[in-house]
């Protein structure tokens, strides 16, 4: 029933938006579905895994570098790069989670976010490909379909499918066979290994398969600003996933995406307020203290709280 | 390579490891004595920082204004101990990655709306502002020898406080098994206070030694907290001589590989591709290392339990 | 009466390990806590120290109720604790861990200090500049109770200090604890070799299932042979 | 069944187990029993593959597992219970049971299909709950009493459906009528499979094993049928007490 009302209010978003001549919140909109499924890939490896990632930023940011890349070298097929994208932040995923799962506790956040440091690195030296600079996209991919998807209105609708599918994939995923085991090995690791479970086998493939999904996120977020810079892989932005994560709920289903959605709406709220006058420019100070308040005093997240007061 | 340029980068390696011991040192006492996860260390040596180029712009001395610095970062330092991350101790460890990546962003805005967007200039001392002559010949900064001196010194006096001084065996002790510290007597939340607000201090003297090197920028805490954790990291969580060790490799690895990198791939490789691969190269050298250092002992070098 | 326990309840999560049990110390003596393993003994000396809070009942410490105490001050009023399992730190060498701890908490006129634990036991003397975890078993428990004693306690706790030991240290141990009783410390004993606890002790508790079932002095359990095999299953 | 061959494991300067050659025969009750700290559990680490073997074999069915992962061993059908309670402490009776049971039924990289929907997989759980006498099966673990915990505990490794179990202090913290009710599953266990038995309750150990192992200061001092391991006089010296002896 709710999951309905949420569809509903999703799919009419843009079109009571275009009547209020708000066509900007579209846009916001569909920058909140990205960063709702990039959420909801931290969420399966941080809240299901109990794997505490740290530099989930590269795999993010690898999505969106490889499909500006192929975009300035003439690619720009959705069919090609997008798929190019997700392959290669699970390849990412891959070698980054075989050497960091064999670490555990703080090595392994630690580990995990040196590998984020790492790519980030190495994507500022790449002088041929924007530097620092990042790298601007000439235009949204070609879909080959005669639909163009610089359209926002189709770019909207396209983001919130996806993100749909992603959602259902998870959903399906979580309650399978493998999910049950996933969260299996997160309550108790010694136990999982003792009733026969290879845990890290796993554990990689619940890393790939959120690498992958945060790829496919990074393509997005690509496209949706037309630019692929350096800041997406930086260890800031991993902790933004995190604190989007924490903020709707670690290990709750719609945690990533309340998450997401809060988040970038505080943001959005205080760095534009007129409300807070000269001060709007210092909109981390309050989610910086909204983060705080939240980590000490609701460590269930909204999602938590949400699921607390229907019951 | 000419001995000259070698003799250079090894300085500079000396330099930039030492000044990563001093932001390692404390982090891995708080990490090593509450399993403590701290990102906010890194706003702490700026904090240190914009103090430091502060008070030299008030009092007009280099000297007098760094042990103001000192204390007065090592007083911030305890008041955030005391206030917060007391309450953080028992806590998981992803808690304490987002309580403290929110002290952060707090910490990053209230030095804006103190000092603004601008960085501060902080010179060094007079007559430390042009290079000497070593022996051989070789121009160096004297500024930069100054440097070295003094985190030589601080972790001589490290090194002799954490194995010489009944503190540092407190220190070590409830570093590998807090409980039994603590059932021997020691007061470990006082010990720890006072650990951190060294930590602190130390942090301040790092971004005060660095500060006329480097910008005194709001974020310039964030890249060099990452590296302080490499550090930790391959030392061994916990172990003084883990982070010593680690910050002189660190430091080693990074400036050789920078300097050295870009001269050995242009030799084997074609320009464009060398002047590609050097600089990529030689950035994540020292997480490469880190990677191996966890492939191959994922309790680090010198770890403090066990 | 140097240790007086009431009523103590002592649950970690949801489990109660114990029952409410009583039990004094007078200054001087030798008492014991006997019980087969899992019956709460641990839990027991846990719980005076404050290492786990108790959920009901009272300690009283030289007249001072301490059950809400810090277990650091605990300590520093004069409780010294040689743990199950010996608890050496690893990374301080045999010198550290004397020296860190040396303090005359009891205010003793002839106070333990390092040279005297070397005096004690020699091994520790030949092996001052090793580190704790290069030691062997009956060397860490050697240490262990020279790093209780240096601290100078009122009451000195020992858990378990004869476990895992080869027969000959097991011996040495024993006689250091008679020599210590000799010299008047208050000793508080967790063992199962009954038949040495009855010639070095005075009085004994037997706890079983968390509570105290029975107590009494020596002569009366050296009398009393069903109670070893009732509840020390000897 | 399990053969042990000079196996030993060293902790910084204490030596845990110290060469432990031992037989474990196909359908026998192997009781191993000794003063705390005499290394068993650190032996049935090594044995279930938690802890590496320094030097040393062991063989499961001829096989040599020295090398082999913790998951293989139990794959193999060697299985262990853990001395503290080890559980999914927030999943329900059936569904750490159910775990248990698709560990060994079928691939668990599956993505797609419902667990919900695996009656095959509940059915054999709520068998294996009824074996083990837990009747609340929808409660979550950590809920339950001590002793149905412990109970829970034996019926993960049961699940797994294992030839030989390794069974660490099975009787750990219980009362009476808890350990009694413990007796009777290892009896009913011991029908279908060989156990290991480490324990410390003797009256148990003397009732359930067909052969019984001393181990004392990591070294196996003994071993033989519990008559003649109570009238061993090393055995009485080292394990109830010099003094007897003396």
């Amino acid at each position: 029933m709710r999951i309905l009302l949420v569809a509903l209010v999703a799919a009419a978003f843009p079109w009571v938006m275009h009547a209020l001549g708000q066509d900007f919140y579209t846009s916001f909109a569909t920058r909140v579905l990205i960063y709702a499924m990039a959420a909801a890939s931290l969420n399966l490896v941080l809240g299901y895994g109990g794997m505490v990632s740290f530099g989930h930023a590269a795999f993010f940011g690898a999505g969106a570098y490889i499909v500006a890349i192929l975009a300035a070298e003439g690619i720009t097929s959705l069919w090609i790069a997008w798929p190019v994208a997700v392959a290669g932040a699970a390849l990412a995923a891959l070698v980054i989670g075989a050497i960091s799962l064999r670490t555990r506790g703080v090595y392994f956040i630690m580990i995990t976010l040196a590998f984020a440091q790492m790519m980030y690195y190495v994507f500022i030296s790449l002088k041929a490909y924007g530097g620092d600079d990042g790298l601007s996209l000439p235009g949204r991919s070609s879909t080959g379909l005669g639909v163009s998807l610089s359209n926002d209105f189709v770019w909207y609708y396209l983001v919130l499918a996806l993100l749909a599918l992603v959602l259902f994939l998870l959903h399906r995923l979580l309650h399978a066979r493998f999910g049950r085991v996933i969260e299996a090995i997160r309550e108790n690791e010694t136990r999982a290994t003792a009733i026969g479970y290879p845990v890290y086998r796993y554990q990689l493939l619940c890393f790939v398969i959120s690498g992958a999904v945060a790829g496919l996120a990074g393509a997005l977020i690509a496209n949706q600003t037309s630019y692929a810079g350096p800041t997406l892989l930086h260890w800031v932005q991993s902790g933004t996933l995190m604190i989007m994560v924490i903020l709707g709920g670690v290990g709750r289903f719609w945690g990533g995406p309340i998450g997401a959605a809060v988040l970038l709406v505080l943001e959005e709220v205080f760095s534009a307020s007129p409300l807070l006058g000269p001060y709007a420019l210092h909109w981390q100070l309050p989610v910086g203290l909204i983060l705080l308040a939240v980590v000490l005093f609701a460590p269930q997240g909204l999602a938590g709280a949400l699921a607390k007061r229907s019951q | 390579m000419s001995g000259i340029l070698f003799l250079e980068q090894t300085l500079n390696s000396l330099q930039f490891g030492l000044m990563l011991f001093l932001l390692a040192a404390g982090l891995t006492l708080v990490f090593g004595i509450m399993d403590m996860i701290n990102l906010a260390h890194g706003s702490l040596y700026m904090i240190g920082a914009y103090l430091m180029a502060t008070l030299a712009e008030a009092t007009g001395s280099f000297w007098v204004a760094l042990p103001l610095a000192l204390v007065a970062t090592a007083l911030v330092g305890a008041a955030l101990e005391v206030s917060l991350l007391r309450r953080l101790y028992e806590r998981d460890h992803l808690t304490q990655v987002l309580a403290t990546f929110a002290v952060i962003l707090i910490a990053n805005e209230v030095v804006r709306m103190i000092w603004g967007n601008q960085s501060l200039m902080l010179n060094p001392p007079a007559g430390l502002t042009g290079p000497v002559t070593l022996p051989g010949g070789m121009q160096y900064a004297s500024y930069r020898l100054l440097i070295i001196g003094v985190g030589a010194a601080v972790a001589v006096c490290l090194y002799l406080l954490v194995t010489r001084t009944r503190m540092g065996m407190l220190v070590r002790a409830g570093a590998s098994n807090r409980e039994m510290a603590v059932a021997m007597g020691v007061n470990i939340r006082r010990l720890f206070t006072i650990v951190f607000a060294l930590g602190a201090a130390l942090c301040a003297l790092a971004g005060a030694m660095l500060g006329p090197i480097l910008a005194v920028q709001v974020g310039m805490g964030e890249n060099i907290l990452i590296l302080a954790f490499v550090v930790i990291v391959i030392g061994g969580i916990g172990s003084i001589r883990g982070a010593f060790v680690g910050a002189l490799l660190v430091g080693l690895v990074d400036t050789m590989g920078r300097a050295l990198l870009p001269i050995a791939f242009a030799k084997l490789f074609s320009p464009p591709v060398a002047s590609n691969l050097g600089p990529s190269v030689s950035s994540i050298l020292i997480y490469v290392l880190m990677a191996a250092v966890l492939f191959l002992r994922p309790q680090g070098l010198f770890p403090a339990r066990g | 009466m140097l240790l007086e326990v009431r009523e103590l309840e002592t649950a970690y999560g949801m489990s109660q390990v114990l029952f409410g049990v009583s039990l004094d110390i007078n200054p001087g003596e030798v008492s014991t806590l006997l019980g087969r393993n899992g019956m709460g003994k641990t839990t027991t000396v846990r719980s005076i120290l404050g290492l786990t809070k108790a959920a009901k009942g009272s300690v009283a410490f030289r007249g001072k109720r301490i059950e809400r105490e810090p277990p650091d001050r605990i300590a520093r009023m004069g409780i010294a604790l040689v743990p199950e399992g010996r608890q050496i730190f690893p990374n301080l060498s045999v010198r550290e861990h004397l020296v860190a701890f040396a303090e005359n908490r009891a205010g003793r006129p002839d106070p333990w200090t390092p040279e005297r634990v070397f005096e004690l036991f020699p091994r520790l003397e030949e092996r001052q500049h090793n580190q704790g975890n290069q030691l062997s078993g009956g060397e860490q428990q050697m240490l262990a109770i020279g790093r209780a004693l240096v601290t100078n306690p009122h009451l000195l706790i020992l858990d378990e200090a004869t476990e895992g030991l080869a027969p000959l240290v097991r011996e040495e141990i024993w006689r250091c604890l008679a020599r210590l009783r000799g010299g008047g410390q208050t000793i508080l004993v967790i063992d199962k070799y009954v038949e040495r606890l009855v010639q070095l002790a005075d009085r004994h508790t037997i706890i079983e299932r968390g509570r105290v079932a029975w107590r009494g002095t020596s002569a009366e359990l050296d009398a009393n042979r069903s109670l070893w095999h009732r509840y020390l299953g000897i | 069944m399990l053969s042990l061959k000079g196996l030993s494991k060293r902790f910084g300067g204490v030596v845990a187990v110290d060469r432990v050659t031992l037989e474990v025969r196909a359908g026998e009750v192997h009781g191993l029993i000794g003063p705390n700290g005499a290394g068993k559990t650190t032996l049935i680490h090594q044995v279930s593959g938690s802890l590496p073997a320094d030097t040393g074999e062991i063989l499961f069915e001829d096989r040599d597992i020295t090398r082999l992962a913790a998951h293989q061993r139990v794959r193999g059908g060697l299985a262990r219970s853990y001395q503290v309670t080890s559980l999914f402490r927030r999943f329900s009776v059936l569904d750490n049971l159910a775990l248990a049971v698709q560990a060994r039924s079928g691939s668990s990289f599956s993505f797609w299909r419902p667990v919900a929907a695996e009656r095959a997989l509940f059915d054999e759980a709520r068998d294996i709950a009824a074996r083990i006498n837990l009747k609340r099966v929808d409660v979550p673990a950590a809920s339950l009493s001590h002793g149905e915990q412990r109970a829970l505990e034996v019926g993960l490794a049961l699940a797994t459906r294992p030839k030989l179990l390794l069974l660490d202090e099975p009787m750990a913290g219980m009362g009476p009528e808890e350990s009694k009710r413990m007796i009777d599953l290892v009896r009913r266990v011991r029908e279908t499979v060989t156990l290991l038995l480490v324990e410390h309750d003797m009256d148990a150990v003397f009732r359930l094993a067909d052969r019984i192992s001393v181990m004392v200061n990591g070294r196996l001092i003994a071993t033989g049928a519990p008559e003649a391991i109570r009238r061993n006089d090393e055995v009485r010296k080292a394990y109830l007490g010099d003094e007897l002896a003396a």
